[in-house]
C-alpha cells in the first residue's frame, strides 16, 4: 500500500510537470481523446483530412495574428482583407488574367493592404484596435463597391485547374492548402524564432520604448509586420475564393476573432513579447476540433457557441494559471 | 498520388430502399438567426418527428466556408441525405460535389446550387417574391408615387434577388427616391426609415426587402398614411399585417418548403420519381384580407 | 575622440530644462557629470545620443559638427549609453537583451546562436560575473540587470561610454567591480561620463567634475582640485554643512512586531521589531532577500507562516490595503514599476491612498484634496510646474519624493522604505533625512531598507542584516562599522 | 497688409489653442456643419429628436465601455448582454410578469452577466479581450437557446404602456430614452470624475501593480467596473426590447464595436487611464450624426462603411496628432 502511494505520488509530480511542459498541446489532446470516445469516424483519415483542410484557412490568417499580437498590437481588418483580395484576384481572373497572375497581384494587394495599416499606426500614432476596427470597414466597403454586393464567378474560374488546384486540388491524397499551411507554419517559424527580425517582434512587444532606445527601427518593423498579416490574409482570401469557387462579398466576416482566439489558445499573451509559433498553430487546430467534433456530436448549433466559449475560457485560465506556478 | 482535384469520379448506384425512420438526414442551413429559417427547420422536424426520423441540424451563421466545413463532417457522418440551404448558390458547389463524390443525394432548399448534382431544389421564388411586392405596392400607393426601398444585409443572395423582382416593376411604375440598407435587422429597420423620412417627408410607400426591416420601419411610420410592404410571412410579419400595421406581406411558407425538401428525401429512398424543381408557395397577404 | 557640446539648450513645453550647457569629454578620462534632480543630466545625455532633439547649441566630435537620428548611429560612431532607468525586455532571455538589434547573423539571415554564446561568455566573464544566459531577464535582480547593461556596452566597440547612475542599484562588492572595469576601459583609452549622486564614488574614480545647476554649466574642476563642500555648494547653490543629519530618537511603544516570518524558499523564521520613533536599516548583498521580506509583510506577496502585530495587537494584512488601514506605509524600490503611474498628474499619485479620507457625502472634497497635495509638494520640494504635471515626466529624484509624498501623506505610522534615496541628489538626500527625523519625533517607525552602506550607517538606530533569506543578526548602529555589517552580510558570525 | 498678417497670425494661435481644447467636439461640429449645409433638413427638429433617439443605445454602451477601457480592459460581450437581458425580460413579460419587475430582473441579470466576465478577469488573470470574446459566444448562444431562434413578442408587451413607454414614450416632446442617456451621462460623470471610485477606475488602467500597492482594491474595482458595463448593455438592451416591441436574439450584433468606436473618437485611451466622460458622449454622436447624416444624404450601404471608417480615422489621427503637441 504505502509502496503504491508513493509511486504514485512520484509519478503525480512528474506528470505536474508534463502538464505545465505540454501546456497548449494538452487542451488539444484532452479534446481529441474526448471527441474520438464519443465518435468512432473523428479519427477516420477521410475526417482527418476534411479537419486539417477546415484548419488551415484560419491557421494561415492566424500566422500572420500572431505577428501583430506579439508586438502588442491587434489586426481586425483581416476578414475585410481576406475577402478584397479574394475579390480583386476572382475579378482579375473573370477579366482573363492568368489564374497565376491573378494570384499574385491578389496576394501583392492584400500586403499594400497591411502596409496601409501599419503605415498608420506607425505613423499616426493611434492604437491598433482603432485603426483597424476602421480599415475593416474600409476595406469591406470596398468589397461590396468592387463586387456590386454579388459573388464574383464564372467558367474563367471554374475550368480553371490552377485556380481550382489552390483550394480544391489534393496532392498524395492530402488537400493542397494543408500543404500551404504547413509550408507558412515553416517560413514563419524560422522568422519568429530564428532571425533576427522576429527578435525585434518579441522586444517592440516586450518593451517598445525600450526597443526604441536600443535603436530598434520600431516604426519600420511595425509595418513589416502588418505587411505579414495582410499577405497572410490575402493568401487565405484566395485559398477560400479557390475553395469556394466565387469571391463571395461577406467572406471572412468575423474570422479575425477565430485567429485571435488561435492565437490566445496557444498560449501568446495579448500584451505583447511573449508566445510561441507552434501554440498558434495547436490553437489553430483547437478552435478546428471543436467545431468539426461538435458537428460529428451533432450538437445543436445554438450549444455549439455556448460551448466554445466555455472551452476558450476553460483553456485559457487554465494556461495563465500554469504560467503563475 | 500525385496531383488531382477533389472531385473525380462519381458513381451513382441504384437507390436502396430505406423507411422513413431509417434515413438519416443532415442538415444546413444558412442562418438561424432569421426566423424565416427558423421556420424553415421547424418544418423539417414537425415532419421529421412524426416519422421518427433522426434529424441533424447545423447553422452556417452566414458563412460559405463555414457551410463546406459543415456538409464535409455531415458526408464524414455518413448521413443517407444532405439538405442544404446554401449561403451562396456558387459557394456551395464544392460541396455539392463531394457529396456527390460520396454518393449522398443533396436537396437544395431556397437557394440552388449552380454545379455538381442535387437531387431537387425546393424553392420559393425571391425575384417573383420582389415583383409581386412592387406590384401591389403600386396598386397602393398608385402609379408613379414616391416610394423608398429598405435593402437586406449587402450582397445576401434574398436581398439581391427581392430588389432585383422589386426593380423591375418600380423602374417604370413607382418613383424610387432613395434605398438603404438595414441589414435585415429590425432596429437598423427603424433607425434607417427615421432618416429616410426626415429626408423624404412625402414618400407614400416603402418596399422592405423582409418582414424584420417592415416591422421597424413600422415603428418608425407609426399613424403616418405611408403603406409598407414587405416579403417573409414571419408569424411577427403576418400578425402586424393583421393589425394593419404592415399593408401587405408576399409571404412564403418556410415551414412548407422545409416539409416539401424533406418529403423529397422520403420519396427519394421510396424509390419515387423526385421533380428537379419543388416550387414551394408563395402569396400575397394583405391586410384588407382580415377585414 | 573627444566630444564637444556647446550652448545646448532645451524645452519640454514651458519647461526650459537646459539653456546654455557647455560640456566636453574625451579619450581616456572618467568625467563626472554632477547635478541637483532634474537639473537635465539624462536629458543632455540623450540628446547627445540621439534620442532627444535639442532647441539649439551643436555638438562636436574630433571638430566635426554631429547629429545623430537615433541610439545606433550614436553607437555606430563609438558612443554607448547606458540608461539611468533600465531599459530591457523581463520577457525576453538574458542572451536576447544583451543582442538585441545587434544579433549575429549566419547563413540565410538566421541567428548564429552558437557564436552570440560563446561571445556573452567571454564579455560576461571580462567583467568577472556568473550570469546564466537563457533565463528570462526579469527574474534576475536589479543589480544583476545593471551588470548585463554593461556587459551590452562592452560588446561594441566603444570609445565613449556614457554611464547614467550605474551604481545606484548595485552593492559596494559590485559596485568594486565595476571599478575596476572603468579603470580598465580608461587603461584602453575609453572615455566615460559619469552622472552619479553619491560623492564618495565621483571623488574616487572620476578625474574631472563638471556641475550644472539651473540649465547652466556652472562649474567644472579637475577631481583632485576639489573637495565635496565645493561640489555640493555649486549643485545646491548653498553649504550643506553636514551630510546625515544628527539623530536625537526617542522611543514610543513597539509599533511592528514580526515572528517567525517564513516564506519557503525565499526567507526563513524571520523576527523583529521596530519601535515608536525609531529607523531600523535593513543591510545585506543585493538578492539577500530584504525586499521580499517587506512585500510579503505589506501584503504584496503571499508567505506561509509567522505572525504580524502591529501596535500590540496580532493582525492579518492580506493585501496592501489592509496594510494601509493598520497605518503602514510601504516606498517600493522600483518606482517606476510599483510606484508611481507615469501617465498621470502628480497629484493623482500623490492622494492615492489617502483618496478615501477625502469623501465626503460620497464624493471627492476636491479642494481639501488639492490642498493636501499642495502642501506635501511643498513640503518635499518637489520640482515641478504645477500639482498637474505628470509623473513620467519628472526627473527620477523628484519622481522618488513623489512616491514619499504619497506615503508621507497617506498618514503612515509604519513607514517601510525600500532604498529611499536612491538615485537622488544630496540636496534631496538630505531633505528626505530631515523628514525621516520629522516623523520619527512624531512617533512614526521607520524600516529603511538601504543598499548603501554609509547611510545605513550614518543614518540608523539599528541595523539588521540579512543574507540568503535569513537574520543574521542586529547591530545597534552606534556600535556598528563597516566590517562589522559585511561580515554578517556575507554569512559569518560576530564573535564578541 | 503688415497689420492684418499679424492679427491673423494671432487669431492663428488662439485657433491652434481653442482647437486642441476642443477635441472630439470639433469633429462633431465639422461633421454638423457637412451634413446640415448639404440637406436641410438635417436640423430640423424631428431629426435632431430622431439622432438623439438612435444615439442614446449606443451612448448608453459606451459609458459603461469607457469605464472598462480606463481600466485597459475591453468588453465586447456587451452585445450578446444587451440581447439576453432583452430576451430574459420579454420572455418574463410574456410569462405574466409585470413589466416594472421584469425590467428591474433584466437590468440585474445584465450586471450579474457583467460580474461573471470581472471575476473571470480579476481572478482568471486572462486578458479582458478574450474572455469577453468567450462570454460574447457563451451569451449570445444562451440568447438563442431561450428565444429558440425567433424574436419573443406578444400582446403582454405591445398593450402595456410602461412597457412601451421605456422605448416608445415621449416627456414633453422629447423620446423618454433621451433622458435616459442624460441621467446615465449624469450618473456616470460623477461616479468617474467625482468619487473615489473613478479615481480608482484611473489609476488600475495607469498601472494596476502601483495601484495595487497603494492600497486599491483592483479585483473588487474591476469586478464592480464590469457589472457597470453589463448593466448599462441591460438598460440598452430593455431599451431596445421595448422600443422594438420585441426581443431580437441577434439583437445588439457587432455593438460592441460601435461603443468602443464612440470611446475612442471620444478621446479615451485604448491603454487605459485616460479620458473623460463628456468626450464619450460626443465620440457616441459623431457615430449617430455619421449614420443619421448618410442616411439622410442618400450615400449608398456600401459607400457607407468606407465613409464610416475614414472618419473614425480622420477622427482618431487628428485627435493623437493633437495629444503629441
Ligand atoms: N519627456 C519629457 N517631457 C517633459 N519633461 C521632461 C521630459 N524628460 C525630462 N523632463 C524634465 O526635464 C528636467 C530634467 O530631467 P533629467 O531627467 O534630465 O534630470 P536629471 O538631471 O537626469 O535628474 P536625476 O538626477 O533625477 O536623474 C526635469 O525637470 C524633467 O521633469
Ligand atoms: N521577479 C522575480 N522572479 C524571480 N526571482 C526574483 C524576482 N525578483 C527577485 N528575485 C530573486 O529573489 C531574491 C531576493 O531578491 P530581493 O530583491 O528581495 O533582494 P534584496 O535583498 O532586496 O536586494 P536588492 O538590493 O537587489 O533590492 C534574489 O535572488 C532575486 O534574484
Ligand atoms: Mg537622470
Ligand atoms: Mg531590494
Amino acid at each position: 500500500m504505502n509502496n503504491s502511494t508513493e509511486t504514485q505520488t512520484k509519478s503525480g509530480f512528474d506528470f505536474g510537470k508534463i502538464v505545465s511542459k505540454l501546456g497548449p498541446l494538452l487542451a488539444l489532446i484532452v479534446l481529441v481523446i474526448i471527441v474520438s470516445a464519443l465518435n468512432t469516424s473523428f479519427l477516420g483519415i477521410n475526417n482527418i483530412m476534411n479537419l486539417l483542410q477546415q484548419v488551415s484557412i484560419n491557421a494561415l490568417i492566424a500566422f500572420g495574428m500572431q505577428f501583430v499580437i506579439l508586438t502588442g498590437g491587434i489586426d481586425l481588418s483581416v476578414g475585410s482583407i481576406l475577402a478584397l483580395s479574394g475579390a480583386i484576384t476572382a475579378q482579375l481572373i473573370v477579366s482573363g488574367f492568368s489564374p497565376i497572375v491573378a494570384f499574385l497581384i491578389g496576394a501583392a494587394c492584400g500586403a499594400v493592404f497591411g502596409a496601409l495599416n501599419g503605415l498608420l499606426i506607425a505613423y499616426g500614432g493611434a492604437a491598433p484596435f482603432i485603426v483597424t476596427l476602421a480599415t475593416m470597414s474600409v476595406y469591406r466597403g470596398l468589397t461590396y463597391v468592387l463586387t456590386n454586393g454579388n459573388p464574383i464567378t464564372g467558367p474563367a474560374m471554374n475550368d480553371s485547374f490552377s485556380f481550382q488546384f489552390l483550394g480544391q486540388g489534393y496532392l498524395f491524397g492530402i488537400p493542397f492548402q494543408v500543404y500551404l499551411m504547413v509550408l507558412g507554419f515553416a517560413v514563419f517559424y524560422v522568422l519568429m524564432h530564428k532571425t533576427a527580425f522576429g527578435r525585434k517582434t518579441f522586444a517592440i512587444g516586450g518593451n517598445e520604448k525600450a526597443a526604441f532606445v536600443a535603436g530598434v527601427k520600431t516604426k519600420r518593423i511595425l509595418i513589416w509586420i502588418y505587411v505579414i498579416a495582410g499577405f497572410l490574409a490575402a493568401i487565405a482570401g484566395l485559398v477560400l475564393t479557390s475553395q469556394l469557387g466565387s469571391a463571395q462579398p461577406d467572406a471572412g466576416t468575423s474570422y479575425e476573432m477565430d485567429a485571435i482566439a488561435a492565437v490566445v489558445l496557444g498560449g501568446t499573451s495579448l500584451a505583447g513579447g511573449k508566445g510561441k509559433m507552434s501554440g498558434t498553430l495547436i490553437g489553430a487546430l483547437i478552435i478546428g476540433v471543436l467545431n468539426n467534433g461538435m458537428n460529428l456530436l451533432g450538437i445543436s448549433s445554438f450549444f455549439q457557441q455556448i460551448v466554445k466559449g466555455i472551452v476558450i475560457l476553460v483553456a485559457v485560465l487554465l494556461d495563465r494559471k500554469q504560467a503563475k506556478n | 498520388g500525385g496531383a488531382s482535384l477533389g472531385n473525380s469520379s462519381s458513381n451513382s448506384s441504384k437507390v436502396t430502399k430505406k423507411a422513413k425512420k431509417d434515413v438519416k438526414v443532415g442538415v444546413s442551413l444558412s442562418t438561424l438567426s432569421n426566423p424565416f429559417f427558423v421556420n424553415l427547420k421547424k418544418g423539417i422536424d414537425t415532419e421529421a418527428k412524426k416519422a421518427g426520423t433522426k434529424v441533424e441540424t447545423f447553422d452556417a451563421q452566414n458563412d460559405s466556408a463555414k457551410q463546406n466545413n459543415q456538409i464535409s463532417d455531415l458526408i464524414t457522418k455518413k448521413v443517407d441525405v444532405i439538405i442544404v440551404n446554401p449561403v451562396d448558390s456558387d459557394a456551395i458547389v464544392t460541396s455539392v460535389k463531394k457529396a456527390n463524390n460520396a454518393g449522398i443525394p443533396v436537396i437544395a432548399c431556397d437557394r440552388g446550387s449552380n454545379g455538381g448534382k442535387v437531387l431537387t431544389t425546393v424553392a420559393s421564388d425571391n425575384v417573383l417574391a420582389g415583383k409581386m411586392a412592387g406590384e401591389y405596392l403600386q396598386k397602393l400607393v398608385g402609379k408613379n408615387a414616391k416610394v423608398a426601398e429598405l435593402e437586406g444585409t449587402p450582397g445576401a443572395d434574398a436581398a439581391v434577388q427581392r430588389g432585383k423582382g422589386f426593380n423591375k416593376i418600380a423602374k417604370d411604375n413607382l418613383d424610387l427616391v432613395t434605398k438603404q440598407s438595414a441589414n435585415f435587422d429590425r432596429a437598423k429597420g427603424l433607425s434607417v426609415m427615421q432618416n429616410i423620412l426626415q429626408a423624404h417627408n412625402d414618400i407614400k410607400g416603402v418596399f422592405a426587402q423582409n418582414d424584420e426591416m417592415a416591422l421597424g420601419a413600422a415603428k418608425a411610420i407609426k399613424n403616418q398614411d405611408i403603406k409598407i410592404v414587405s416579403v417573409d410571412g414571419t408569424p411577427n410579419g403576418l400578425s402586424a399585417v393583421k393589425k394593419g400595421t404592415i399593408d401587405g406581406i408576399i409571404a412564403q411558407e418556410p415551414k412548407a418548403e422545409g416539409r416539401l425538401a424533406l418529403q423529397a428525401a422520403y420519396d427519394h429512398y421510396a424509390d419515387k420519381k423526385v421533380k428537379k424543381t419543388i416550387n414551394s408557395p408563395i402569396h400575397l397577404v394583405k391586410a384588407s384580407d382580415y377585414k | 575622440m573627444k566630444i564637444e557640446m556647446k550652448g545646448i539648450s532645451k524645452s519640454f513645453g514651458k519647461n526650459e530644462v537646459l539653456k546654455d550647457v557647455n560640456f566636453t569629454v574625451h579619450s581616456g578620462e572618467v568625467h563626472a557629470l554632477m547635478g541637483e534632480n532634474g537639473a537635465g543630466k539624462s536629458t543632455l545625455m540623450n540628446i547627445l545620443t540621439g534620442l532627444l532633439d535639442a532647441n539649439g547649441g551643436e555638438i562636436l566630435v574630433d571638430g566635426q559638427p554631429v547629429k545623430y537620428d537615433d541610439a545606433l548611429q550614436a553607437e555606430h560612431s563609438g558612443i554607448s549609453f547606458i540608461h539611468q532607468e533600465m531599459n530591457n525586455f523581463g520577457e525576453m532571455t538574458v542572451l536576447e537583451n544583451m543582442f538585441l538589434n545587434h544579433e549575429i547573423k549566419g547563413k540565410f539571415g538566421m541567428l548564429n546562436m552558437k557564436e552570440m554564446r560563446a561571445e556573452a561568455k567571454k564579455v560576461l566573464q571580462r567583467l568577472n560575473v556568473d550570469i546564466p544566459l537563457n533565463v528570462p531577464i526579469g527574474t534576475l535582480s536589479v543589480g544583476t540587470q545593471q551588470m548585463i547593461e554593461i556587459a551590452k556596452s562592452l560588446m561594441n566597440d566603444t570609445k565613449i561610454l556614457i554611464l547614467d547612475e550605474p551604481s545606484a542599484a548595485l552593492s559596494e562588492k559590485e559596485i568594486d567591480s565595476l571599478f575596476d572595469i572603468i579603470r580598465g576601459l580608461k587603461a584602453q583609452g575609453v572615455g566615460m561620463i559619469y552622472i552619479s549622486h553619491r560623492m564618495q564614488e565621483i571623488f574616487e574614480i572620476t578625474d574631472r567634475i563638471t556641475v550644472m545647476r539651473d540649465g547652466l554649466t556652472v562649474a567644472s574642476y579637475p577631481t583632485a582640485e576639489v573637495d565635496v563642500h565645493q561640489i555640493i555648494k555649486d549643485m545646491v547653490g548653498r553649504d550643506l554643512s553636514d551630510f546625515y543629519p544628527d539623530r536625537e530618537p526617542k522611543y514610543g511603544e513597539t509599533r511592528l512586531e514580526v515572528d517567525h516570518f517564513t516564506s519557503q524558499g525565499v526567507f526563513n523564521d524571520v523576527s523583529f521589531s521596530v519601535k515608536a520613533g525609531e529607523i531600523l536599516a535593513f543591510s545585506g548583498l543585493m538578492g539577500a532577500g530584504r525586499t521580499e521580506i517587506m512585500r510579503a509583510l505589506f501584503g504584496i506577496d503571499h508567505h506561509d507562516s509567522g505572525t504580524i502585530k502591529v501596535n500590540g495587537q496580532e493582525v492579518n494584512l492580506k493585501t496592501p490595503s489592509d496594510s494601509i488601514k493598520h497605518g503602514v506605509g510601504f516606498l517600493t524600490e522600483n518606482r517606476k514599476d510599483e510606484g508611481l503611474i507615469l501617465d498621470a498628474s502628480i497629484a493623482a499619485n500623490i492622494d492615492l491612498p489617502s483618496i478615501d479620507g477625502f469623501v465626503k457625502h460620497g464624493l471627492v472634497d476636491q479642494k481639501a484634496d488639492n490642498d493636501f497635495v499642495e502642501m506635501l509638494i511643498k513640503r518635499l520640494t518637489v520640482k515641478a510646474t504645477s500639482r498637474n504635471d505628470l509623473a513620467g515626466d519628472l526627473s527620477g529624484g523628484n519622481q522618488q519624493k513623489v512616491v514619499l509624498a504619497k506615503w508621507v501623506g497617506s498618514g503612515s505610522q509604519i513607514l517601510i522604505l525600500d532604498e529611499p534615496t536612491r538615485g537622488v541628489d544630496v540636496g534631496a538626500k538630505r531633505e528626505i533625512y530631515d523628514l525621516m527625523n520629522e516623523l520619527t519625533d512624531r512617533g512614526v517607525a521607520i524600516i529603511m531598507i538601504s543598499s548603501d552602506l554609509q547611510e545605513v550607517l550614518g543614518f540608523s538606530d539599528r541595523i539588521a542584516v540579512v543574507y540568503e533569506g535569513r537574520l543574521m543578526g542586529e547591530i545597534a548602529t552606534q556600535d556598528a562599522n563597516q566590517e562589522k555589517v559585511m561580515t554578517l552580510a556575507t554569512g559569518g558570525k560576530l564573535d564578541e
